[in-house]
């Protein structure tokens, strides 16, 4: 088993599945000749050949919709979005007909289409580089949204991903692409979509993250037992597991890198209070970024959740 | 050195079957006398089709509803081009194109009854669901004879839509990458002249919609939407070019929009009656019969009994829509995905 | 004063700014010549001209892309998009740049654009005429989200947000258009952004809700004793009623028509699980449409929140 | 009646200073030795500028950074037909553009240091905030004009954007609406050939990027742009068409990335290193220095001393961004909007 970084067990994914599947195409801006802006494609194209790994024009939307018909007709493509901020222009080929063709179709027609793109902040990259929308994607029905925390579960739900036969959105923490190196299997494993990862378990407090919020998380709790969970997949969630965590522990903070207001921690929160009210010791705290724009390097530290804010809203939790 | 041409092009019109019915011999395609009797009877299957439409929703039985009266032609020309292995994106005004390729008639008043069981297209049809969304449905086409030619199938794709969609930015990315690929698609423009209110003078400052084309290097052609003759040549010099890897082309099909935009809509507030008038009488209907009529096979009992037989067909969909019991709530959960969540069994519980 | 209906107040606030305040363009798709295919802007071109009341090419993403620079030269433009369905053709515009102009400059450009559009379910409309997206606009820094629940608050919340400094979406109720008539009085009255109405006081349970769930909660309620509060604006929003209810009443139900998960009424939860846990009897309970893709007209009715709904929620919270 | 010519285009090319530095009389712009110095300086420090980038942000003092090497001539040239009252509506890769119209040069670097305080554009330029996002911002130049013209203001919009940016919907939206209401403003292509890996030939089939006009009704020219005086003559035409009513221009400047497309990249993946040499070769300020060299106003020791007063100029920009203090959490607080709601005044005192 080799210890591979996040870009090699995903790059690792794409390749295992397409020798497998031959439906597998890949399209967007840059993920042929160049192998991808962060080298996640490196090397498919040599492999399989511009018409499977294909450069396309700088269009969102398009990549999107043309994935869309693609999908739609029999293959399973892969559309790189190049960063999540430029997946805003594709808001609505996601929303209106991804998401929807096999409900508008009444099943005639599906859209087994997966959507990567890197996202996140942390890399001190330009403008629109590290955005976090993760949330918007929540409130769509019909999609998958997953999130992997590292080079072992993105391989998994990446294959888990390529094989489901519904569209799915798949976010790549961009600060954790080369952070972390973990062992990943050569061989074939899925991680199902839809089920949370205990992490560590505790008795006093849950701790609810996912991507690259996690790591913090764990910087955070070190030896301190709380119960953490790595949601992996934010659509569909699995409450269920939080639920019964929570029921628990009777306190729970939520931690993530979007915006709080209408962050998907907010959803959390809310099916916590709506179904373990009756357990709950403490507040549910959010750890979020605040309400604003999203700064530019020099003060991107200052806008990320921080390993003391972590601390802060546990110790906060504990004191009830 | 200094000024000099870097490129030049033309865009051209094309036009077989005039007003009197009289044909451009050199340009007209081989079509037998079936095949004729076959295109007018579609038209009229979609004019009557049309009016019963209209007729139902003014009665409460249909809901909001976009007439294609005026589009036949352009309508019923340009799909009866097609083969059944091609693949078809229509917008919400191709009813024509629908019945022409044999689209269940209950489930097109379904569907505009407002019920989704009526998207469900039969599994020997590749028919998209109707595009509402003006314009979105075109990098649908473009990757979906991506998909063709990945697989080797000898299929094109075809997208139809109206002038307005021509201003949307969706028409502009499918178009530009159907270009770079040079892919087997075809897109077919309804040129109504109108979006809803607004005049093709206000949508767009082009001379003609067909010279869009040149911004993709791929061809445009304009054709004469009220004649069903050079649409049909129009498509298949156009499927056949895809077929044999020659690329996209646009077709502008100029006709004209007789009706409101829907049912909810009244074009009185916005354009005048006479040039409605003067399109009127470049019916694409009435324009064929002349021909025919010429051709010794059209005369005032053939076109009541084709209209007759049409007429039934139409009243049996009707029936066949109205004896379909109504969705169940339970309907709306059955396709958001091809599983439930844990929470969508916990909300279809609820309902 | 005289009776109007939404369609008419909010007519009639455009006519009385734009009398007042040259710097207000309209433009969207047949607003002008046809007035609307709602007719709320119905003879302000024959009033102010083409060139004040502009019909544009068929275009979401130019008409709000187009505005953003109007508002940034000195104009206050009012975009209209035809139905809240082709807003997400606008999204990328809307998030990009309308809610971050006065961020990415530091304060040198800003953007006073108002984008109104017909929003929500209830009209046996075709698709994506009756869409209720309103969360993913309250998680965008920047952008204020205001929705009135009848003609007189439809005036106040138009002239106040006509009058704002940032961009403003501004959701119209389709199903209230022609539904309820009010008094409206004829001359100049605003109710600021950012501050939710107390529609009926009670002291054993409270009920949020906006827009059209609005006339359903008050239907439901009846002589029930609930204190009903109607958000009005949901960006920014006014958590401070919210909370000072709740912490009363003990119990809060919250209405919405939007699917469920990752709705706006997961924030107001959210934020009442973070600052009055400590006050709640019960569970906070949702009412809001189910998480799938938005039926055609025949079921619209099984898929919008009823009144039976929100009765049977209160019921619940009740027995805690 | 058949297959008729409908419209015909002509796209053309203007270029006015060959590379051995002779120009065209007839077409060359009447420039003063005092302005051709002029022009000359602006794009010796933009190319100052970019070195000087490139090797801070190799120290780590700058963020990724877009050189502009090879495209002084089309961003100087354009930026200096341009008045003070005009608009500027930038990409990512416009510093020339930038530095020519006097935008403090302590910013540019404070910005592409990661600050965005950088962004504030002096009250008396009208230079809007970089655009990064491909393409998005055509339609607020179109805006602009809309206002400017709806206020009576001799203003003309422009907008910069490179050859990638010509695929995104926002470009086609915006183009076609400037082209229906014939609106001043003027659109201008840094055709660099390149979009990070994907060459030109891969983002349009079309023969040229200025045909694009041609699908929207107005003037489309292709230019030399490593021709200063071929893009500040096209510029200036286009300024005066658009001042005057006579709507928008698409200047294509077709030229060369010779740098990475940005310091994260590495174009040795992907070009060959004789198509960047044979482009070397063409540079647009050696060009001009042959002419100026010819004309006599131009020597080694004049080249010398421009190039070193430029780069004082660049020093002290340096010293002046290197000398401010490093922004407060709380400045992101600050412009979200006019004021701060409740929850933001919260959040501000968690920080
Ligand atoms: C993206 C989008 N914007 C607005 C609408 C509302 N709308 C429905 S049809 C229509 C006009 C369409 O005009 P055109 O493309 O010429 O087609 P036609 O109706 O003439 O067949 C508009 C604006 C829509 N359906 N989709
Ligand atoms: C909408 C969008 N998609 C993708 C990107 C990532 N990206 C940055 S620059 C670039 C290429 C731009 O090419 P071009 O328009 O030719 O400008 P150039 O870089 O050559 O100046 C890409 C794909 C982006 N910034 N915006
Ligand atoms: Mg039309
Ligand atoms: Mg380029």
């Amino acid at each position: 088993m080799a210890q591979l970084n996040m870009v090699q067990a995903i790059n690792l994914a794409l390749l295992q599945e397409m020798e497998r599947d031959k439906r597998i195409v890949i399209l967007g801006e840059d993920v042929g000749r160049d192998g991808g802006v962060f080298r996640v494609t490196e090397g498919l194209q040599e492999r399989f050949g511009a018409e499977r790994v294909i450069d396309t024009p700088l269009s969102e939307s398009a990549i999107v919709g043309a994935a869309i018909g693609m999908a739609a007709y029999g293959l399973r493509p892969v559309a790189e979005i190049q960063f999540m901020g430029f997946a805003y222009a594709a808001f609505d080929q996601l929303f209106t007909h991804a998401a929807r063709l096999r409900s508008r179709s009444r099943g005639r027609f599906t859209c087994p289409l997966l959507v990567r793109t890197p996202y996140g902040g942390g890399i001190k990259a330009p403008e629109l580089h590290e955005e976090s929308g993760e949330a918007f994607f929540c409130h769509m029905p019909g999609i998958n949204v997953v999130v992997p925390s590292g080079p072992y579960t993105a391989k998994g739900l990446l294959l888990a991903a390529l094989r489901d036969p519904d569209p799915v959105l798949f976010l790549e923490p961009t600060r954790l692409y080369r952070l972390i190196r973990e062992e990943v299997p050569e061989d074939d494993y899925t991680i199902p979509l839809g089920q949370a990862r205990l992490v560590s378990e505790g008795k006093d407090v849950t701790v609810i993250a996912w991507g690259s919020m996690l790591e913090r998380v764990m910087k955070a709790v070190g030896s301190r037992g709380a119960e953490v969970i790595d949601l992996l997949t934010l659509s569909p969630c699995d409450m269920e597991t939080v639920l019964a965590s929570v029921r628990k522990t009777g306190r729970a903070v939520i931690v993530h890198e979007a915006a709080k207001t209408g962050g998907f921690g907010a959803e959390i929160a809310a099916t916590i209070a709506e179904e373990a009210i009756l357990h709950l010791r403490a507040p549910i705290l959010r750890v979020t970024a605040p309400d604003v724009t999203m700064p530019l390097s020099k003060l991107e530290d200052s806008y990320l959740p921080t390993v003391e804010q972590i601390n802060r809203a546990i110790d906060e939790v504990m004191r009830y | 050195m200094p000024e000099e041409l870097l490129a030049s092009f033309a865009v051209k019109r094309l036009s077989v079957l005039d007003e009197q019915g009289n044909i451009d011999e050199a340009l007209m395609p081989t079509l037998s006398e079936a095949e004729i009797r076959r295109i007018y009877e579609a038209m009229v299957l979609a004019r009557t089709f049309d009016e019963r439409a209209m007729a139902l929703q003014r009665e409460g039985r249909l809901g909001t509803y976009p007439p294609i009266l005026g589009q036949e032609a352009a309508q019923v020309g340009s799909a009866l081009a097609l083969t059944p292995a091609d693949w078809v994106f229509p917008s919400f005004r191709e009813t024509g194109v629908q019945l022409a390729l044999g689209y269940p008639i209950h489930q097109l008043f379904q569907y505009w009854a407002g019920d989704e069981r009526g998207q469900r297209t039969p599994e020997k049809l590749n028919i998209f669901p109707i595009c509402v969304s003006v314009g979105t449905h075109i990098p649908h086409a473009v990757g979906a004879a991506m998909a063709a030619r990945y697989q080797g199938d000898p299929v094109v794709a075809v997208a139809w839509f109206g002038d307005g969609a021509t201003s949307k930015g969706d028409f502009h990315e499918g178009f530009n990458m159907a270009g770079v690929f040079r892919l087997p698609v075809v897109f077919i423009c309804q040129n109504n002249q109108w979006a809803i209110s607004v005049p093709l003078k206000a949508q767009s400052a082009a001379a003609s919609l067909a010279q869009k084309a040149i911004a993709y290097g791929f061809d445009g052609i304009q054709v004469d939407g009220n004649d069903v003759f050079a649409v049909y040549r129009a498509t298949i010099e156009a499927l056949n070019k895809a077929r044999s890897g020659g690329g996209p082309t646009f077709i502008e099909c100029l006709t004209y929009r007789i009706g409101d935009h829907t049912t909810a809509d009244d074009a009185g507030r916005y354009r005048s009656q006479d040039e409605v008038a003067a399109w009127r009488a470049r019916d694409p209907i009435l324009r064929l019969e002349r021909y025919m009529a010429k051709k010794k096979f059209w005369n005032e009992e053939y076109g009541k009994e084709a209209k007759t037989r049409m007429t039934a067909v139409i009243d049996e969909a009707v029936q066949a829509m109205e004896a379909l019991p109504p969705p169940l709530a339970s309907e709306m959960f059955e396709h958001t995905g091809a599983t439930l969540s844990p929470r969508l069994v916990g909300q279809l519980k609820e309902l």
